[in-house]
């Protein structure tokens, strides 16, 4: 999908877990709080399932940002599943911002399901952050056309 | 180190004749002055190609994955990395502890063969830098010891991330530009994971292209995936060995990776330092309470 | 290819305002797979559903994406409907196009629109990756667990125990009653909460089928569903429940005398100690931190006094584990601390307290024997004056909440007062009365009526002291003028909060709980007494403020839920969970340590490799105990093991279609 | 030295058999076709009817010749042309991997690619005029069938045909309606089938095939053989028992293929491709390959 | 013979990127390979580029035609060529006879592959004579001149300050014809060839081979291999390659890509079979191709003595020594 700056719309991917952030953006629906419509939800039974290599693909493949978020630490429904997820995003947003990639591009963050507000907050703040750092041009695959 | 390589085809040869094993991996010497390769001796006689010399930088832990389901224990020589690796393979579970016979030596450190092959013969070589900055030369888990356990080699007081933290000053763009220009060059020929004993799976997935992972094709952008995917995979568990570099055909500085995440899971998680303890639990196998919180 | 069919739905105006409908359903015709797309008013209504498995026969679809809700409110119907028409359940996937899209993209049809087609084209990308799926089945162990001994624990432990299973309570308290033991009459009826309460308590004890863990607390839950493994920590009573007889004799003669927590510090009562008179177990239990004999080892009169030696200083806490089939949290609540209001005067005053204190002083078997007196001189009150919403509806300095209970009960107190003191002046600070109750605002009304209670509509601002009596200052907002009463006592109708240690067993049971540490309902309309936690229940204050009525009918429906888990002897499990491919799995353990419910070990398979049986490690994940979290998937290296119904290829393709 | 397996050293350029130049100008590029027709022979076997967009023969092959078959998005895969009509070709395909259950998906009128054909084929002259025995396992009936058609076409050029086919039960039966319907109506030829295990509804010959033609013993004639590796290593011994000339017993060998013109190196047995020199090889010239396929 | 000072080379290869789009051997950070020259561009003129030619004739990742899956219709576009005549500057002996072994297996047997056709055809060569073997270096011992690369277009040697040039072919005198004002006629004398450390005696080997598949040597050769894909990868003549696709929604790319024999997946048959199992297999396939079944397919050794797969294995693999041990096996 070729990228020309005019048309332009950030492409933002959250992984969000089923139990927690997930319920949060249905929350902010029910509550009708709005926010920029750049965002795509992909839904994951706990945030322990996201693997880095879903978010390398999706920078390949030509987002412009991720979002992992899942349950507050001790929250989680599974009980341990966001400790991992700590540990592996706390090591991966430090490597991806090593080989250049702009910190803003990847982002975690923890929204339970009551925490509709904060969701509200969050998707509105990287939205604009995205928006002003433009087209993500990293790790992507080549574009061809037929 | 002359006198050394007889005590090793010794003690290769009384492995073989008492029978402890039914092979001894160890060093012979290479086509040229400044190569030696590994040998692997199954007969009393042939223990006389093995050497021990400053250019028996091959890391030999690896090759027991090859006879972990033959009978028999297999002897293998491991110098302060190769022991190193060698834990990381039983921390993996992918060895048997009882299946192996190790002899721990005390290494001074290898000779750059590259450097080698450029400055000639009589001339002084260098080390690898990988050797240079070495902090355990001395096998640490071995069943007999060749030579004095002294260190003889000076052993710098940590490890040098000065690499790591000059590329971490740089802007995104340039910094993705370096990483850009390193791995256009990566011919995908995956040297650098079959020498790695960390990358110890049965099958990877970048030799399933039907799982959806990656492809075959080379271009930089899948280039990039397989290389952050692979530091990834081998988070807390690579030793330094820097065999990766050393096995690239085309020369990328592979650990500039593996180091820049040594470093975080040292700042994160405590000092860890992988292949030292065969009992400690892997920093990305586990978690804290306590871990640092950046997402709240 | 697969055949997929794509069915919008409006949802009446919530997404067909927003959402151009019959646009995303065209677009979705050149998704590949597509064969099939169309939008309707209400996909979930009988007809929608019927349109559905009528599309599925007609035009041979073998899957299915419904773009409408969230799937956490209609994934189950959706999965039935497709099970009616054939196929697989598990061949159907939701796109959120409500909450995720027109719910929050109001301003901006278009774009919202455009997302909509995007999340379907994800939808549909990740469907024709699904799997069939069967159901499993897991044994169900016949026994249930009440966590909280108040009304809710013993209603619930009785229906439960009444359909013929074995029940266990745990309450923290050295006796079960809970709050309501406190309290001395109830609204409407004025029926003396005792009166209701005890017998349930004694029915509860005697019955046959429920045991009683009191003094104990909950250490440690795991498993899941029909098989959770709870470790009960009983603590030392220092008495031996077999051998006391409950003759009393030991608190006579106990010398140490301690605030009684029961009567809110109002009265004293002994270092060996039962909570109340009717308490249940009606066995006293020593508070090792003031007795005596366990700060300086002199005393142990009440061993000494004892007739049947029942005392016992060397008992150890005990910890059991026991397995049980289904849990019921019934905690209750605790009142808000007004200490923090200042206006109020900081919990200084002694003349100012809450409707508990007033329920303990209106008690026949209370610190003044059921006589209002003023806790500073022990005289009786003239003018009292109510106070309502302390701490609810105040998001500043307390919760956001209504308490609910708090309009019905100080009602319930100013008749109390005006039948105890005929000439008093009663006043009533309210910002609204609610009554939502069968004959509540009867009650309301009588009150105000016959009992001349005033009620003032508006804020106190202040309380502050003035020689013997009280001076609340406030307004009233109907007269629009300041109001000043000289009181002899003011009564405040705290806020209702959850209990302290709510979040920490919350955490124990893996079950959610919001901002203000109530437990989350599975849904507040369709599932009330639910969790998120297949097998844990819900009852009573634990999970809001209400009154007694609400409780005891919610403690019912848990123990309805209950019975019908624990009638099946096994039970049909999600099967969304993680597989191995043991020819990939190279046993190397990474996932065993990181399953939190141990679902996976290691075991020895052998096989022949080029011509030579070989033994070696593989993982095995146990269906039963896993629950699908796919913590395990990313610690797998080689993608050995994949979560089913959320496989790496299924989540690669939903990533790959949004970036086409 | 011409890679042909005549082994007369001449030098000249491949023309062995006279392989009919493909259908586009680039060998890797395939053409659009489409599945006119699909026959489900057992419960994993389908026949696939492919016949280019306006209704022609993609090309025309030899009996013993292979097809590439491609949906493009998912791959591509080395078929035998088990049958040719007028206007169609027709493979015979078991659901194993990707690309064959993708295909077990499809409905008529799909469109794939087609390119060939590929392979040497069987070496009809050498047959002309003998008595022909086949011997067929399961969906290796595939291949061999196609010479039977060809013979059946051609009947007076061939003396008698004899088939030997063994599935595993009677629902694995390939091509029932051959075997059944059009088979023995056909002058001069016997057919003898076989299943692995007793089964009600099923009155025919219950065993392995190695023991049944055992059973049978045949006098030694031209055979091709075809079928899954284990019940080739037990037939070979009893045809070789009954003396039979080790190069009048042909097979296919069934290897991963990707050019199919002899280019990818993937599919060598020794210094001969089975996609370009092969995959009808003589045991004869097997036997002095490197026993790796 | 045509020569020209060296120091004028520049302008030579200016003068040919008129007419040619030329590449050049370069030596990068970490490597070096065949270059477009751009002007300025410094070219390596001691030792062979360790990532050899055979990339601009038959790319590592080539794409081939493109599709389009919409519902049940395919459709298949051909793709945009790069046309444009080219000149290789600095090709090796060894690397020109790798040339001749690929064109065997593309140009011959019948089939044509029309994208590495194409590609030679557009290419004229010229070819740069090594003075000074390589320490890995092994091509006289495998009958090739290192000095005159056979079927070059040009030859050209490097004679200390001067380079000689001589046309071979009738493209390579158009070649020459273009530089005559950069040319001056002048007899020299080619210096002689330097000594070959490494001197493998290939006569009788693949006969040999014929009879030792099943010998134990191969068991012994295969230990140390990691069966990696380096040695496959930098070799001018492996040809092996991979056909696979790129598909984004309903168009796609059917591509090829080298693909090695050492890796796992290479024979790995979707029932599960895989004739190459373990690394022996795949080693043994590896020599006895190379020196066994290429030759008895195309009557030449499918290897050019450049020795880069010496200098990159990881765990130095030596074919010369291998060659060496077949020879002495009984």
């Amino acid at each position: 999908m070729s990228v020309n700056e005019v048309t332009w719309q950030p492409k933002i991917l959250v992984f969000a877990c089923n139990w927690c952030t997930y319920a949060g953006a249905d929350l902010t629906g029910l509550s009708r709080l709005q926010y920029p419509a750049t965002v795509r939800i992909l839904r994951v039974p706990c945030s322990g399932r996201i693997n880095p290599q879903f978010v390398l693909k999706a920078f390949q493949k030509g987002v412009d940002a991720v979002l992992v978020a899942g349950c507050h630490p001790g929250d989680c429904h599974y009980t341990t599943g966001n400790y991992f997820t700590r540990r592996r995003f706390l090591i991966m947003r430090r490597l991806m911002e090593y080989v250049g990639l702009e910190p803003e591009r990847l982002q975690a963050r923890w929204i339970s399901a009551a925490e509709a507000p904060k969701f509200q907050q969050v998707i509105t703040e990287i939205s604009e952050q995205i928006r002003a750092l433009g087209p993500n041009r990293k790790l992507r695959d080549e574009e061809w056309k037929i | 180190m002359e006198d050394l390589t007889l005590v090793l085809r010794r003690t290769a040869k009384e492995i073989l004749e008492k029978g402890e094993a039914q092979m001894v991996i160890g060093w012979e010497k290479g086509a040229f002055w400044y190569s030696s390769t590994s040998a692997f001796i199954s007969k009393p006689e042939d223990t006389e190609r093995l050497i021990w010399d400053e250019y028996c930088v091959n890391n030999l832990a690896k090759y027991l994955l090859d006879y972990r389901h033959k009978e028999g224990k297999v002897a293998v020589f491991v110098k302060g990395c190769d022991s190193r690796a060698l834990n990381v393979l039983l921390q993996d579970k992918q060895l048997k502890r009882e299946k192996i016979l190790i002899i721990g030596l005390a290494c001074p450190g290898m000779k750059d063969e590259v450097e080698a092959r450029k400055l000639g013969r009589g001339s002084s070589i260098p080390l690898y830098k990988k050797c240079r900055e070495c902090r355990y030369p001395n096998a640490l888990n071995y069943d007999f010891f060749i030579g004095e356990d002294k260190v003889i080699k000076e052993i710098p007081a940590q490890d040098d991330f000065s690499e790591v933290q000059a590329l971490e000053s740089l802007s995104p763009d340039e910094k993705y530009n370096k990483f850009v220009a390193n791995y256009e060059r990566c011919l995908r020929c995956y040297a650098c994971r079959n020498i790695c004993p960390a990358c110890n799976c049965r099958e990877c997935i970048f030799d399933r292209t039907a799982s959806g992972w990656s492809s075959k094709a080379n271009n930089v952008s899948e280039n990039m995936f397989f290389a952050l995917t692979r530091a990834l995979h081998v988070a807390g568990r690579c030793v330094g060995c820097g065999e990766c570099e050393r096995a690239c055909p085309v020369n990328i500085p592979i650990m500039l990776l593996n180091k820049k995440i040594i470093q975080d899971i040292n700042a994160l998680f405590g000092e860890y330092e992988a292949g030292t303890d065969v009992t400690a639990k892997l920093p990305l196998g586990g978690f804290e309470f306590t871990d640092p919180e950046e997402f709240m | 290819m697969k055949r997929v069919g794509v069915f919008v739905c409006h949802c009446g105006t919530n997404i067909g305002a927003v959402v151009d409908c019959p646009q995303v359903a065209e677009k979705a015709m050149d998704f590949p797979g597509v064969v099939y797309s169309v939008d309707y008013k209400y996909m979930c209504s009988e007809p929608g559903q019927e349109m559905i498995k009528k599309a599925v026969q007609e035009h041979r679809l073998d899957r299915v994406v419904v773009a409408s809700c969230s799937p956490r409110m209609h994934e189950r119907t959706f999965q039935r409907c497709v099970e009616g028409a054939g196929l697989n359940s598990y061949f159907v996937e939701m796109a959120n196009i409500r909450e995720h899209c027109s719910w929050v993209h109001a301003g901006e049809p278009e774009k919202a629109t455009e997302k909509a087609m995007d999340l379907v084209k994800m939808a549909v990308a990740k469907v024709v990756k699904n799997k069939p799926l069967q159901k499993a089945t897991i044994p169900v162990t016949d026994r249930a667990l009440v966590i909280g001994g108040g009304i809710a624990g013993i209603q619930a432990a009785l229906d439960i125990a009444n359909a013929g299973h074995v029940v266990d309570i745990v309450e923290k308290e050295p006796s079960i009653g809970g709050k309501m033991a406190q309290i001395d009459k109830t609204f409407p009826t004025l029926d003396c909460s005792a009166c209701i309460l005890t017998p349930k308590m004694v029915e509860a004890a005697s019955h046959p089928n429920i045991n009683l863990l009191t003094y104990s607390e909950v250490e440690k839950v795991e498993g899941f569903v029909g098989n959770f493994d709870v470790t009960i920590k009983k603590k030392a009573r220092s008495v031996n429940m077999d051998v006391c007889t409950g003759c009393g004799l030991c608190m006579e003669k106990c010398p140490k005398k301690v605030d009684s927590e029961f009567e809110l510090k109002m009265s004293k009562r002994r270092a060996i100690y039962t909570p109340f008179p009717q308490a249940i177990p009606n066995k006293p239990v020593i508070d090792r931190e003031n007795c005596t004999y366990f700060n300086t080892g002199k005393c142990g009169i009440c061993s000494k006094v004892c007739p049947a030696g029942a005392v016992d200083y060397t008992q150890e806490d005990e910890y059991l584990t026991r397995r049980y089939g289904a849990i019921v949290v019934a905690i209750g609540f605790e009142l808000f601390d007004y200490s923090v209001i200042g206006e109020y005067g900081y919990g200084k005053y002694p003349d100012v307290i809450t409707g508990l204190h007033f329920e303990r002083l209106v008690n026949a078997s209370g610190p003044t024997l059921g006589k209002i007196k003023r806790p500073s001189d022990h005289k009786e009150p003239k003018n009292v004056v109510f106070i309502k919403c302390v701490g609810s509806r105040d998001p500043a300095k307390g919760k956001s909440y209504c308490s609910k209970a708090c309009c019905m009960y100080t009602a319930k107190h100013a008749t109390l007062v005006r039948e105890k003191i005929k000439d008093s002046n009663i006043y009533i600070f309210y910002m609204d009365v609610r009554t939502p109750g069968k004959g509540y605002d009867e009650f309301y009304n009588r009150t105000r009526e016959q009992y001349g209670a005033n009620y003032i509509r508006g804020r106190v601002s202040k309380i502050y002291q003035q020689g013997e009596r009280l001076i609340v200052r406030g307004e009233d907002t109907l007269l629009g003028r300041p109001v000043e009463i000289e009181a002899d006592l003011v009564v405040l109708a705290t806020a209702m909060v959850a209990q302290p240690g709510a979040g920490q067993l919350a955490q124990k049971l893996g079950i959610g709980y919001d901002k203000d540490h109530f437990y989350t309902e599975a849904h507040p309309k369709l599932a009330p007494v639910e969790t998120h936690t297949q097998g844990v229940y819900l009852a009573g204050a634990c999970q809001g403020p209400k009154d007694i009525p609400e409780s005891v009918a919610q403690a019912s429906a848990a123990a309805a839920k209950v019975c019908g888990l624990l009638s099946k002897r096994e039970m049909l499990t999600e099967p969304i969970v993680s597989e191995v491919n043991e020819s990939i799995c190279a046993g190397c353990g990474m996932c065993v340590a990181i399953c939190p419910y141990k679902a996976i070990e290691l075991k020895t398979i052998s096989e022949r490799i080029q011509g030579q049986t070989v033994e070696r490690q593989v993982a095995s994940v146990n269906g039963g105990l896993c629950q699908g979290c796919g913590a395990c998937t990313v610690a797998c290296r080689s993608a050995a093991l994949n979560l089913k119904h959320f496989t790496d290829q299924q989540i690669l393709a939903e990533v790959n279609a949004l970036c086409l | 030295m011409c890679a042909c397996n005549c082994d007369c050293n001449h030098d000249h350029d491949y023309d062995h058999n006279s392989v009919s130049s493909t259908v586009t100008s680039n060998p890797l590029i395939p053409m659009r076709a489409k599945v006119i027709n699909i026959v489900q022979e057992t419960v994993d076997t389908k026949t696939f009817y492919i016949s280019t967009l306006d209704g022609e023969k993609p090309f025309d092959p030899q009996p013993g010749q292979l097809g590439m078959l491609s949906l493009p998005d998912i791959g591509e895969a080395m078929f035998s042309v088990t049958n040719k009509g007028e206007k169609h070709i027709e493979m015979a395909i078991k659901a194993v991997g990707e690309l064959t259950n993708a295909l077990h998906e499809i409905e008529v009128g799909q469109e794939v690619g087609i390119r060939g054909p590929y392979g040497n084929g069987f070496p009809l002259d050498y047959c002309r005029g003998k008595d022909l025995l086949f011997i067929g396992g399961g969906i290796g009936l595939a291949p061999v069938r196609s010479l039977i058609m060809h013979c059946i076409r051609n009947r007076e050029d061939y003396g008698k045909l004899t088939v030997v086919y063994g599935a595993r039960s009677k629902g694995d039966l390939c091509f029932k309606e051959d075997l059944f319907e059009n088979w023995p109506k056909v002058p001069n030829m016997e057919l003898f089938i076989t299943i692995d295990k007793e089964e009600e509804g099923w009155d025919g010959h219950v065993g392995f095939v190695p023991s049944y033609v055992e059973e049978l013993a045949f006098k030694p004639q031209v055979t091709v053989l075809c079928g899954p590796p284990v019940m080739i290593k037990f037939t070979l011994p009893v045809l070789q028992k009954m003396g039979f000339a080790e190069k009048d017993i042909i097979t296919t060998l069934e290897m991963r293929m990707k050019c199919g013109v002899g280019k990818c190196g993937r599919c060598n047995i020794g210094s001969k491709y089975v996609c370009l020199d092969g995959p009808v090889f003589t045991m004869e010239e097997l036997k002095d390959l490197p026993p790796e396929y | 013979m045509l020569v020209a000072q060296k120091a004028k080379l520049r302008e030579i290869l200016n003068a040919l990127s008129e007419e040619y789009q030329v590449a050049v051997p370069v030596q990068r950070e970490g490597t070096s390979a065949f270059e477009l020259y751009r002007d300025g561009i410094e070219v390596m003129f001691n030792g062979n580029t360790s990532i050899s030619p055979k990339g601009m004739f038959f790319p590592q990742t080539e794409k081939m035609y493109g599709f389009k899956t919409v519902k049940n219709t395919t459709e298949f576009v051909s793709l945009p060529v790069e046309q444009g005549k080219r000149l290789l500057f600095g090709v090796r002996s060894c690397d020109m006879k790798s040339l001749d072994c690929l064109d065997q297996v593309f140009l011959t047997k019948g089939y044509i592959d029309e994208f590495y056709k194409q590609k030679r055809e557009r290419t004229v060569i010229v070819a740069l004579g090594c003075n000074e073997p390589g320490e890995t270096c092994f091509c006289a011992s495998l009958g090739l001149d290192p000095q005159k690369a056979a079927g070059a277009d040009v030859h050209a040697y490097d004679l200390g300050e001067v380079i000689g040039f001589e046309a071979v072919t009738e493209a390579g005198q158009k070649v020459l014809d273009l530089l005559k004002n950069h040319l001056r006629e002048q007899q020299f004398a080619l210096p002689p060839v330097g000594e070959f450390y490494l001197k493998p005696e290939v006569a009788g080997v693949p006969e040999k081979l014929k009879g030792m598949f099943e010998s134990p040597l191969w068991e012994e050769i295969a230990r140390k291999c990691l069966n990696c894909g380096a040695c496959t990868y930098v070799c001018p003549t492996c040809h092996c390659f991979d056909i696979s696709q790129d598909v984004r929604g309903e168009k796609g790319i059917k591509y090829r890509c080298w693909d090695s024999c050492m890796f796992g997946e290479y024979t790995q048959m979707a029932g599960g079979h895989n004739p190459r199992p373990t690394k022996k297999e795949r080693v043994r396939n590896r020599f006895m191709h190379k020196l066994n079944y290429f030759p008895e397919r195309y009557n030449m050794l499918l290897c050019t003595g450049c020795g880069r797969c010496l200098d990159v294995c990881p765990v130095k693999m030596d074919i010369t020594s291998i060659i060496q041990q077949i020879k002495e096996a009984k």
